[in-house]
């Protein structure tokens, strides 16, 4: 089997530039790569497009990155829950492009499945559909949307092989699986790093043909937004 | 008039046995406490899960177990996780029976709006457009009016719109109206001690009244 | 949780009608619904179309629901390993539709996920394009496909349990995940039947909400096209 | 003349460490024993795997594990299954590196033909329209020329294509040539004891000789 260990998360992301497009997995702060990012604020580049469905908090995720000022747009389906990414949206420093969840997960899903475009009934008669195709099929109207690929894609699994073979754990699965194929490199940063073999090939979630970098990850905060309990 | 409780239990009482149901944020959410008990049904979170259980005890709380809301959750048994694409096509797909959501406006030919507010931080339409867009059966909970004392229900949204033709059903709450085919609110139900008259003057929309119009109950 | 459990394999098709469009998950004869095709057998019907991959051989598989003239029409990647299927075919008797196998397999998957066309490279240029709609995206040549989706989908797996939630093994995976939602109906014959609960909720391949009935079958044959062993 | 054995042999030479590759029924299945040791690399099957191992023993085999061609399989440690859209993203993606397929005819602009004969029964493409669409790499064995020594390489393939503009090389029993972009088929190698003029005599298209062409080695 091919082995795609990197030493760290400093090995996996040095080479990514300033300028480019980086799609990064997670809902909300759950199944970010957390050691990646830390990683990427260490180095000195801006002008950074992410894919995300969210942009993080203030002080955790994303939010980091827009903090330092590394992020030139983001391409989402819901954010401005940290006031910092609110002020630079407000002022113009950042740019923003809201896409519907599901639109965002097929576009991204495409990307990695070499299919350019698809349609879809999401977004028909709103302000999503300005400048786009609108066809009928069956009756209804849909309209078409184009993939979404990245120079890099960044996602966090539980477990992971050296070849690149993910199994992610409960809804940190979420946008992952499909940012790991639509990346030209995807960095897979892991709970626990197995040999070759460890892993049941029946519970692969994310084959590690999509995967180019893999590495253990440390020190995992997972913070949680909306702690909820019942008594 | 009611309260968010009552229009959750209102709402409850549309569920049926057998049916896969997503709950947006706010009063949908509070639906579940309502669902009785003999029904067999699933909850779907747009972030990957069928089967949400209830708010984990301290001790059960997990980080990687969150919905749509971001809020920590349990899974019951015989619960599935996937990703975030096959999550929207079974919306898309149609195979979610029911959607319940919130709205700030809703349209007399079933048009809704409830992601942007012009002027206001845009947050985002997260899974609503596709949600509005593919469910077979959209139920909205909402207030009738604004705090200042607006309709809700109009001709036309007023706001950006999150989908057109969609809405089923608005439980608000003064009313249980069903939004007509043909264009226009069928009130069907009016709120304990509210009056037709007052839901009139209330409704911005076309408001369509048949017969006697009983008053809802919550059993 | 939701019981879809049915008593058999005749309980499960009892409501299949004759003329009606029929997907069946398996590759050559792995991942078949044996039960089900014996259910199928014992019914007075005809005029089907199956959606599947291949057509079984002459004894098994769908070469017995071809030899008792059940079928109108076969969409699939690859055909005629069997005699009496291309007797029937050269005969005019049965019409086939020969769809490429990636493409058969996201036309299927676009209708389960409520996707009515797609654009993908393959068949462009070639007898398959014909009549289609050719579009280019970044430089490359791309024909516009359309789902499927059919009336019942019979799909057979290793694990499930009475909610619907499955498990396949092995290579016998194939199309059954993308048909169990690409039908109206879908019927999941499994060699285990369980209690939901059982069933580790990150190890399904296709959940319940896709699955309407599901029983356990029996006396799977599992017959094998090509033994091919080493020393 | 190679035989089948040697083409596979000669093909294998092509294979570069870290590559995911698909190989096609016939003689690039055969490339499979040839593939050097040291390499690391991971063969899909289309039907759902990364991974194929040797052919089972007698006593190992399982039919719920097979290959594209049906025979059953074994999979190496690290392998992974998934279903045929997830299988066929993978190809349609460009993740796979390398693809080695049969072929009937050859055009010089890289047009292949290899699934149907007009008037003979037909079987299907399956997975080969899709594979010649999207590989980066695709290299075809195949003999040089037919039964009734027609040359299979050939101006313009006169039976019906399988893929447009995508064979990048080609290892025949006579010879190993590349697809040149503007057309031609450039002779890389000979077999051993083969002539270039015998070469060209069996070339039905245009055969670009540049400077000494080498006999092929097979370490």
């Amino acid at each position: 089997m091919i082995n795609k260990t990197v030493k760290n998360a400093m090995e996996a992301v040095a080479d990514i530039p300033g300028n480019c497009m980086l799609m990064m997995g997670g809902f909300g702060l759950s199944g970010i790569p957390e050691n990646c990012i830390q990683a990427l604020l260490a180095k000195n580049i801006s002008g950074l497009t992410i894919v995300s469905n969210n942009a993080g908090v203030d002080d955790f995720g994303i939010g980091l990155l827009l903090k330092k000022r590394m992020v030139k747009k983001m391409i989402s389906s819901y954010v401005g829950e940290n006031a910092e990414f609110e002020r630079q949206l407000l002022s113009g420093e950042l740019e923003v492009d809201l896409i519907p969840q599901g639109t965002l997960a097929e576009r991204v899903r495409a990307g990695g499945a070499g299919i350019p475009a698809f349609f879809t009934p999401a977004g028909v008669g709103t302000e999503v559909a300005e400048g786009k195709e609108i066809r009928e099929f069956e009756g209804k109207l849909y309209l078409m949307e184009r993939w979404l690929r990245a120079d890099f894609s960044i996602v966090k699994a539980w477990k992971g092989d050296t070849s690149g073979n993910l199994i992610f754990k409960g809804t940190a699965r979420n946008f992952n699986p499909m940012m790991a194929a639509a990346g030209k490199i995807c960095i897979a940063e892991v709970e626990e790093l197995v040999q070759p073999g460890e892993l049941d090939p029946n519970q692969i979630h994310t084959p590690g043909i999509y995967v180019q970098r893999i590495f253990q990850g440390e020190n995992y905060e997972k913070r949680i937004e909306q702690r909820t309990v019942t008594q | 008039m009611l309260t968010k409780e009552q229009i959750a239990k209102r709402i409850a009482k549309e569920v049926k046995n057998g049916q896969y149901i997503n709950l947006g944020i706010g009063i949908p959410t509070l639906v579940a406490n309502y669902i009785p008990k003999d029904l067999d049904v699933v909850l779907q979170s747009e972030n990957g899960l069928l089967g949400i259980g209830p708010f984990p005890t301290a001790d059960k709380v997990d980080p990687d177990l969150i919905n749509a809301g971001k809020q920590t959750i349990t899974m019951v048994p015989g619960s599935a996780l996937f990703n975030s694409a096959e999550s929207f096509a079974m919306i898309r797909g149609g195979h979610v029976h029911l959607t319940i959501l919130g709205a700030m406006e809703v349209s007399e030919n079933g048009d809704i709006a409830n992601w942007k507010i012009p002027g206001k931080m845009v947050k985002g339409m997260g899974g609503a457009m596709d949600l509005v867009a593919s469910a077979k059966n959209i139920i909205v909970a909402m207030q009738h009016c604004s705090k200042d004392g607006q309709s809700k229900l109009l001709p036309e949204c007023s706001l950006p719109i999150t989908g057109i033709r969609c809405v089923k059903k608005i439980v608000s709450d003064l009313a249980v109206l069903e939004v007509s085919p043909e264009g226009g609110f069928i009130l069907k139900e009016r709120a304990p001690g509210v009056s037709v008259e007052e839901i009139q003057a209330k409704t911005g929309g076309k408001l369509i009244i048949e017969g006697e119009i009983p008053e809802m109950t919550f059993e």
